[in-house]
């Protein structure tokens, strides 16, 4: 049982946002994590962008899914309902393409949620996104109009992309944020060498990125706010270094495409270790 | 749906680079179409399991057919009989076949899951003919099964001697109007050219692409369909072959 | 054969700065590439960091070298020649801890090597490296400075650990540089678990951080000048990615810690394939 | 110095987490200290090789010892007979043994270097007293070659039933001053206390590290000696005890 913005958790193991659906799925692991990160939901429903979405790279992953969800509306009417029948505690991540479309997304949601998860960090979209998170006045903008709308508890997910997550992260909290999340994807691209072009551009995920992931988290102890540290968590062993690296929990995402089974298995191994086992 | 430590119990090389795998696994109930994710390796390099169609599962023994194109299926390649290998599944839609006169038409590595359709006709008692075309006669793989199976299975390869050409270059020579139903899988270039073609049946696209997670999670697996991105995984992986968009 | 700066090399594969001291060594593959970047030479000799120096991680390592070096009295005296012998393209590694550190190892060298390459990019060292990386003003005072000093071919190697390598890298262009050569090392971070404090603070290198390293050097291509790409490139494959990205040549580096031959056979299997084999 | 393509003659577990490989590899004329940096797989995960000690070399076979610490040697442990192992050597400087009575020193898996320097002492006629500390028994391998090998030979085990202890508790029970040089393997916290102990003849230790490239290139394996970073791969992996400079 651990505690963060005044609420219980079962445990420090939460599912990272888009690699889950909606949780709807494998229940028993919903049912089994601390919290869901659900996909980023936008206002309007969005197809996605076309294929190839997913690309291997070394120890790692690019993807460009490019936040398909069926918008805010049809999320709350239809899907909100099922989740919290399996998982009462929902961080809704919120992709919003002008800072007033985040604020009406999560009012449209309200209350229903445990929380929001402000993703101003996604590289798989044309406006938005990450060039949100990579410029703190942007940032706090979106937080500051956010924060009027809710009180619930708001996490910003921050990225690392060309910009000081410190930075960044420090503008959002002065902005009244409760908490962050980091990191989203980096930057990544493969070429196609038979057609001398650009195969994949998306977000680069996985234990590639894990140590820059943790070196990232343990930069940002320093604001001595809720950190949920994200980035190529793959066993209790990696979820471990980033609570000690000052992360109040961590979320799993890539390691879920390899296993969707893979939090529960984290959830023990990182118990065996708080425990003093090895 | 989870996962499963399976033992090779045989491994067999068909082609210079087909290679079969049989597994002992009982109480499934698979239904073409469907496939299992294969985990590779304990390393996270490759990273994401691969997925492999169902190509035959009889009484508990479970048959995998698998041509190696890259680096996943060149290490799988090495394991032997006696190999254990660790697999999640079965995943996919159950298709259901049609009680119509059908044609299969299959392109290279494509036969896989086809195979174990055309067994389901047999048992089913439905009529059918195996087009099964490859680049050269080595790589026709379980042309004898296929040539017992079917009521007519006719093989062409790219090098043939007397008879050159693709699966679909033989439709021409079909009787096509006797069909009520067709099944159809192999490369990209063979589905676009065979929706070209337009057949006057519904045609069942077995489609095949780099997965994610491979159950329905990651909206990795896009594939147009009717307008909208279906989920190859969980969606398909068989679609109406009219309704895909190939865009291309 | 290729050309940049209007000189002549043999193969567009380099070796990278610090992972092959000074090619002293395996003489044939020192011989064998287009042009050597050396290990980081200083105005000072230094005696680099304590271990342990080297992590690995997943399909990557990280290192805290620190830029152990004789300085360059030493370096000029007694090494240089000696590299000479073996190949004439050689790029010095210059990294200053001021300003005018850098113009005076360049200065101090003179026009006895093929080019400099100045390194704003060291995660390693508690002055200097990264920091003059990541502001474009202090990147371009670097590069002024130092063109006063030097008519040789001057290549700013850019970091991409949180700024936007585009942005110093125009700066240091426009500030006189002849070329860029990117990425570095991405800050990396291990936790010792038993001990629970950091096992290794460095740079994280090899086939892990290739996407982001790719993005980064086709993000440059807008600027128009030569471009050395480098991160994760283990085959031929792999360059002939990065040259199709728009880079004009490639650098070697955690590759050959796997494997102090790799040069010759990535050599090799470019070669096949800008020849249109596969 | 090359990378050397073997085939496992004979793998054998020496105990629940030692295992042995031999080799056949012609033409090397290797000195105790000497090691291989051997890939682990085609894979980048793990991405280095690791090195493995010489721990005998005859007519053309090559031995080496390896205890199962972590992901690396756990792969190569997986290693069966007849399979080929990449390895690059042999790497590291040779040690000149020296021609008088000597003291081996040897704790858990640092034993294997030492095998060697043992049998090298003996075809060099000079006399030596094998001194080698285990966790338990069943973790004390090779003890009979080393018995028929040494003049003298003390093993004890943290766990033994008569006697428990280390190897350097047994030193207590020694004529020291019968030695002329000292040969040390073993974990770093056993070269710590040996160095404290100040023995009056010259040790010489075999470093044991994580390495980056293993020769001599990327100056990852540093360790203070009389003042200044060595490399441990080049200019070891064998340093005199009394000018290793530990900080702890
Ligand atoms: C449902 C399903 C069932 C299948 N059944 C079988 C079967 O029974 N037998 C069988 O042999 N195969 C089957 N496949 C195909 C098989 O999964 C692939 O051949 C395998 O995953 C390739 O892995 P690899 O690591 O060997 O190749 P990879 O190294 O992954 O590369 C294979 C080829 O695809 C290219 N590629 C990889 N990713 C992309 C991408 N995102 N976009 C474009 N090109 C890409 C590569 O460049 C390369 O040419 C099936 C696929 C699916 C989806
Ligand atoms: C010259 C030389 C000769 C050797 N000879 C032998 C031999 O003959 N037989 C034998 O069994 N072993 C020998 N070793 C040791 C052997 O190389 C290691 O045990 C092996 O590399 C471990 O690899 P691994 O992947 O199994 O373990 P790893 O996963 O690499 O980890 C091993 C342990 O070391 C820790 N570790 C890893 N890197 C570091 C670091 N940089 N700093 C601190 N801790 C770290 C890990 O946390 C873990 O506890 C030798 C080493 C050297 C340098
Ligand atoms: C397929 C996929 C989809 C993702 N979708 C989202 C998303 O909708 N919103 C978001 O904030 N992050 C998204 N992410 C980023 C992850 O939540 C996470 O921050 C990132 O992948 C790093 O963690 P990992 O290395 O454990 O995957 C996605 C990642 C993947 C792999
Ligand atoms: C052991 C090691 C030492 C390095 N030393 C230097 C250095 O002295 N100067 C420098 O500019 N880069 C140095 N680098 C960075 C490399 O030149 C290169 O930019 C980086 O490792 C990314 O390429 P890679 O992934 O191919 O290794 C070093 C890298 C490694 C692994
Ligand atoms: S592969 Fe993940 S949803 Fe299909
Ligand atoms: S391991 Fe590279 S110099 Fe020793």
């Amino acid at each position: 049982m651990i505690e963060i913005f005044n609420i219980e958790f079962q445990n420090p193991v939460f599912i990272a946002s888009g690699v889950f659906g909606f949780g709807l799925k494998y229940k028993n692991v919903t049912r089994s994590v601390g919290a869901l990160f659900t996909k980023g939901i936008t206002l309007l429903p969005r197809m996605g962008n076309p294929p190839p979405r997913i690309y291997e790279t070394p120890c790692g992953i690019i993807n460009s899914v490019g936040l398909e969800n069926p918008g805010v509306k049809e999320f709350c009417r239809s899907i909100l309902p099922r989740i919290k029948k399996i998982n009462s505690r929902i961080f809704v991540n919120v992709a919003g393409f002008t800072v007033e479309e985040y604020a009406q997304i999560v009012e449209e949601i309200g209350d229903r949620v445990t929380g929001f998860e402000l993703n101003i960090s996604c590289p798989n979209v044309k406006e938005g996104g990450v060039l949100f998170g990579q410029n703190p006045k942007m940032a706090a903008e979106i937080v500051r109009v956010v924060r009027k709308r809710t009180r619930c508890p708001i996490i910003v997910k921050l990225t690392a992309n060309f910009c000081d997550p410190l930075k960044v992260g420090r503008a959002c909290i002065d902005a009244g944020a409760d908490g962050l999340s980091l990191i989203n994807t980096l930057y990544g691209l493969v070429f196609d060498i038979k057609a001398k072009k650009p195969l994949i551009t998306g977000g680069l995920s996985g234990p590639a990125i894990r140590p820059f992931a943790l070196y990232c988290v343990h930069r940002l102890r320093e604001l001595k706010v809720p950190v949920i540290g994200i980035g190529g968590i793959m066993t209790g062993r990696d979820a471990y270094e980033f609570l000690l690296a000052g992360a109040k929990a961590v979320a799993i995402g890539t390691a879920v495409l390899r296993d969707p089974y893979a939090p529960l298995r984290i959830i023990e191994e990182l118990d065996t270790l708080l425990k003093g086992g090895k | 749906m989870m996962w499963h430590l399976v033992k090779i119990i045989n491994k067999e090389w068909l082609s210079r680079d087909i290679f079969s795998m049989e597994f002992t696994l009982h109480g499934l109930k698979p239904a073409p179409g469907q496939f299992f994710q294969i985990r590779i390796n304990e390393s996270y390099d490759p990273l994401l399991s691969r997925p492999i169609s169902i190509a035959d599962y009889e009484k508990g023994r479970l048959l995998m057919i698998v041509k190696i194109v890259g680096r996943g299926t060149e290490i799988l390649s090495k394991k032997k009989t006696g190999d254990e290998v660790l697999i999640f599944g079965p995943l996919g839609k159950k298709l259901k076949i049609k009680n119509k006169k059908s044609l299969i038409i299959a392109g290279g590595i494509g036969v896989a899951p086809l195979y174990f359709l055309a067994k389901s006709l047999k048992k089913a008692r439905i009529d059918f003919t195996f087009v099964y075309g490859a680049r050269t006669p080595s790589e026709l793989v379980l042309k004898d099964e296929i040539k017992k199976l079917s009521s007519r299975a006719v093989f062409i390869t790219e090098t043939g001697s007397n008879k050159a050409g693709t699966a679909l270059s033989v439709l021409n020579e079909l009787n096509l109007a006797e069909y009520g139903a067709g099944y159809a899988c192999g490369p990209r270039a063979m589905l676009v050219e065979l929706k070209k073609m337009n057949l006057q049946f519904p045609v069942y696209a077995f489609c095949e692409d780099f997965l994610g997670c491979g159950c329905g999670l990651c909206l990795g697996c896009a594939i147009k369909y009717k307008g909208s991105y279906k989920r190859i995984c969980e969606d398909g992986p068989v679609f109406e072959l009219k309704g895909l968009e190939f865009n291309d």
